[in-house]
């Protein structure tokens, strides 16, 4: 019975935490643009996702460790600055992208301009996890995401053309335009392959104790939670396709996206996006910032948990207390948000092998893992994901410059 | 006596006797005592740092099925390593003479 | 066993079971004709940039100086207080001797206990 | 190696930051026109607060005054850049009326405005289309 209950709040928490402003953006991007052409994308990342998100809950369940930890301990200190770097970088962007995404969602609100709330907003965030617990922050932000799925509702209601959708799951080239949407396809993998998401449920199934016996559910939250997920990406995709296409309508500015769903809901179209968008944000501010915090105190190999008060793991609260306080410099001085969230998602996917490749090893790993190790079906799928990262490190960044 | 650190001795590129290249340290083969850590045996090459990553299961049906043979691996018991300069060590013995570990 | 990969860069408790860090480097003595030995368990700070280039480690070694606990040479456990070696490693010690978590005490001194809410020792003896 | 690869990011960044081409000004303009066109017709339906709608028709104008300039200094090839030019001084001009509107709450007269905004938007897609055609 408390099984049931925790898969049920599992697959609350997958599908209310799993649209941020990257994966909104993007696809809205792709939608407008590129009709339905590009659904296969969001397709191919979310199939990438469930798998490494499995990956991880599994590794962490079984043996207790996080990804963090077993990378720290198997590839030696070198790599894992090297990685610690490079996530750092990448995952500070994004979270300046997710406090720019409350800001703007309380700029259509309220007419107030985002670099008003810029302090405000990490103030809240911090003060979440100053004082809240891990299944707090966990489970009430997922529950506050679940108004995404009114982008389901849209899409639903607009009667899309259901045959276009189904032939946009397939990949095609695009026939003019090229560089865009290529670059466009790129950033939609890096928003969905998102690297701290995964660092974020390893730990999370530590701080939840789980053990081998959740093996089952771990496969459900992943499998049945990440694919509504990426059928909530989809929903943003084909709203997009049938509210802005249209009217030819590019989404470079937050105030163009607000508009999203003003055709399909007319009543509460425009005020239920902006809750979204703030509750997806939010979700998503907590989960990085935690990301970063875990990043570090479990690679040096310092006390952590978001349960203990603060002055028990007192680097690890050192760590997001910064890292959300220096996010918001660049908002305040009025850093558009929905830019720096173009650029993240380049650099989430240039940067993408580095998390990525070390599973292949983790994954199998006697030691770690013992008979829960792997199996030839498992490692040819991250064997390919490994060869995706690496084109879409390699391409990523010509693309921006051609396409972005 | 002298001091090192052994994780700056890992990576290091190891000779033999003559002067040729053997390969690397990779890892350290250790016998714990009840109050002591006694270095068995240097393990040099490729395979070492398989071993070291524990990553056999993985490597293993991809060398079989590429490389038809086995990498190299070399045991090298602590009394026949020269470590008088730790920035170059040193085997006290020829290449040729050197055992396999696996 | 195997040096690097059981020891090497794995997580120290203490007695307590508290975290101290992670193995950043293993001191052994080579003698001429005695087999070598590793006598101490090195953590943190210029041992762990010394992996990296010796640059860093006097970098660090700097900014040491600047800010925070001071502390000149590295922490060293010596081999004989390790009490299992397996998921973590185990010591027979008192993390806050040894300086493992001088950072910590350090922080939670200075900084995080003073933010209201943070659960500071006193809070909990009222 | 790996090191430099990263260093080379932000300045291949910067070297992103390029100027769009005036075929995707055109584009951009379109795209503002329509921003401008649909925040309207959501105001009209009583959807969206008075001061996002200001807020977004001020955003629209201030792009496409920036747009039209870009365009008079390189005008697209094969576009008759003293129509385009006018259309878009009107729509710029009937934006900034709107906005005024909004917060006189006059929604009969924005509507009027509304629709004179669409046949510009129109007159702009003409010009693209042929010069797309054109091509």
């Amino acid at each position: 019975m408390k099984k049931i209950l925790e898969l049920a709040l599992g697959l609350i928490t997958s599908v209310g935490g799993f649209l941020e402003i990257g994966s909104v953006t993007t696809a809205m991007q792709a939608g407008a643009s590129f009709g339905y052409q590009l659904l296969w994308a969001i397709l191919l990342g979310t199939v990438c996702l469930v798998f490494l998100v499995e990956m991880s809950g599994r590794l962490s369940a079984v043996s207790k460790h996080t990804i963090v930890d077993a990378t720290r301990e198997r590839f030696g200190f070198p790599f894992f600055f090297f990685v610690a770097v490079a996530m750092t970088i990448v995952s500070f962007l994004v979270l300046v992208a997710e406090l720019g995404g409350i800001g703007l969602s309380l700029q259509v609100l309220t007419g107030i301009g985002f670099p008003w709330w810029a302090v405000f907003v990490s103030v809240a965030v911090w003060l979440l996890m100053w004082k809240g617990s891990f299944s707090l922050i966990e489970n009430g932000a997922s529950l506050l995401g679940l108004v995404t799925l009114s982008f389901v509702v849209a899409a639903v209601k607009m009667h899309p053309d259901w045959g276009s959708v189904a032939h946009g799951l397939l990949p095609t080239l695009a026939s003019d335009n090229k560089a865009k949407y290529g670059f466009v396809a790129v950033s939609i993998l890096g928003a969905s392959i998102s690297p701290y998401l995964m660092y974020f449920y390893s730990s999370g199934t530590i701080e939840d104790k789980w053990d081998e016996s959740y093996i089952p559910m771990n496969r459900i939250i992943a499998g049945v939670g990440m694919s509504f997920g990426g059928i909530l990406s989809m929903a943003v995709l084909v709203a997009a396709v049938l509210a802005l296409q249209p009217r030819g309508i590019d989404v470079q500015k937050f105030e163009q996206a607000a508009l999203l769903m003003t055709p399909a809901l007319p009543k509460w179209g425009f005020v239920l996006f902006a809750f979204a968008m703030l509750f997806a944000c939010l979700g998503a501010a907590l989960e990085i910032s935690l990301s970063i915090a875990y990043f570090f105190a479990q690679g040096f190999g310092w006390s952590w948990s978001e349960d203990l008060s603060p002055s028990k793991d007192a680097r690890f609260c050192f760590v997001y207390t910064l890292i959300i306080l220096l996010a918001a410099i660049p908002l305040v001085f009025g850093v558009d948000p929905i830019k720096v969230t173009t650029m993240s998602m380049a650099l989430t996917a240039a940067t993408l092998p580095l998390p990525i490749v070390p599973f292949l090893f983790l994954m199998n790993d006697p030691i770690y893992l013992g008979e829960h190790r792997n199996g030839w079906f498992s490692n040819s799928v991250v064997t390919i994901i490994i060869l995706i990262s690496f084109v879409l490190a390699i391409i990523s960044i010509p693309l921006q410059i051609v396409g972005g | 006596m002298m001091e090192l650190n052994a994780e700056l001795l890992m990576g290091r590129k190891v000779r033999d006797a003559d002067g040729k290249n053997v390969g690397r340290i990779e890892e350290f083969d250790v016998e714990r005592t009840d109050n002591a850590c006694l270095i068995k045996a240097y393990l040099i090459g490729t395979s070492a740092l398989v071993d070291r990553l524990s990553a056999w299961s993985l490597i293993r049906p991809i060398r079989r099925s590429l490389l038809g043979r086995g990498m190299s691996i070399y045991r090298v018991p602590w009394d026949q390593m020269d470590l008088a300069d730790p920035e170059h060590p040193r085997l006290k013995i020829r290449g040729s003479e050197l055992r396999h570990a696996k | 066993m195997k040096l690097v990969r059981d020891v090497l860069d794995k997580k120290l408790c203490d007695r307590e079971g508290c975290p101290m860090g992670r193995v950043s480097g293993l001191v052994m003595h080579v003698g001429e004709h005695s087999q070598p030995r590793v006598t101490h368990i090195q953590i943190g700070g210029t041992t762990l940039w010394m992996r990296i280039h010796p640059a860093l480690a006097k970098l660090a070694d700097t900014l040491s100086g600047v800010w925070g606990p001071k502390r000149k040479a590295p922490i060293r456990i010596p081999w004989s207080r390790v009490e299992s070696v397996g998921r973590d490693i185990k010591l027979d010690v008192d993390a806050k001797e040894t300086g493992a978590i001088d950072w910590e005490v350090w922080l939670a001194k200075h900084i995080i206990e003073r933010i209201p809410g943070a659960g500071s020792e006193e809070e909990k003896k009222k | 190696m790996q090191l430099k690869a990263l260093l080379a990011i932000p300045v291949l960044f910067l070297w992103a930051c390029k100027q769009p081409t005036p075929a995707e000004q055109l584009d951009s303009a379109l795209s503002w026109l329509a921003t401008a066109g649909m925040a309207g017709d959501a105001w009209l339906r009583h959807t969206t607060p008075d001061r996002y709608t200001r807020e977004t028709l001020e955003l629209s104008r201030k792009t496409l005054e920036q747009i039209r300039g870009d365009l008079l200094k390189a005008p697209p090839s094969k576009v008759d850049a003293a129509s385009l030019d006018g259309a878009l001084t009107r729509s710029r001009r009937r934006i900034a009326q709107m906005a005024k509107l909004v917060e006189a709450k006059d929604s009969p007269a924005f509507a009027t405005q509304l629709d004179s905004l669409r046949s510009d938007e129109k007159i702009v897609k003409q010009l693209d289309d042929s010069a797309n055609a054109g091509q």
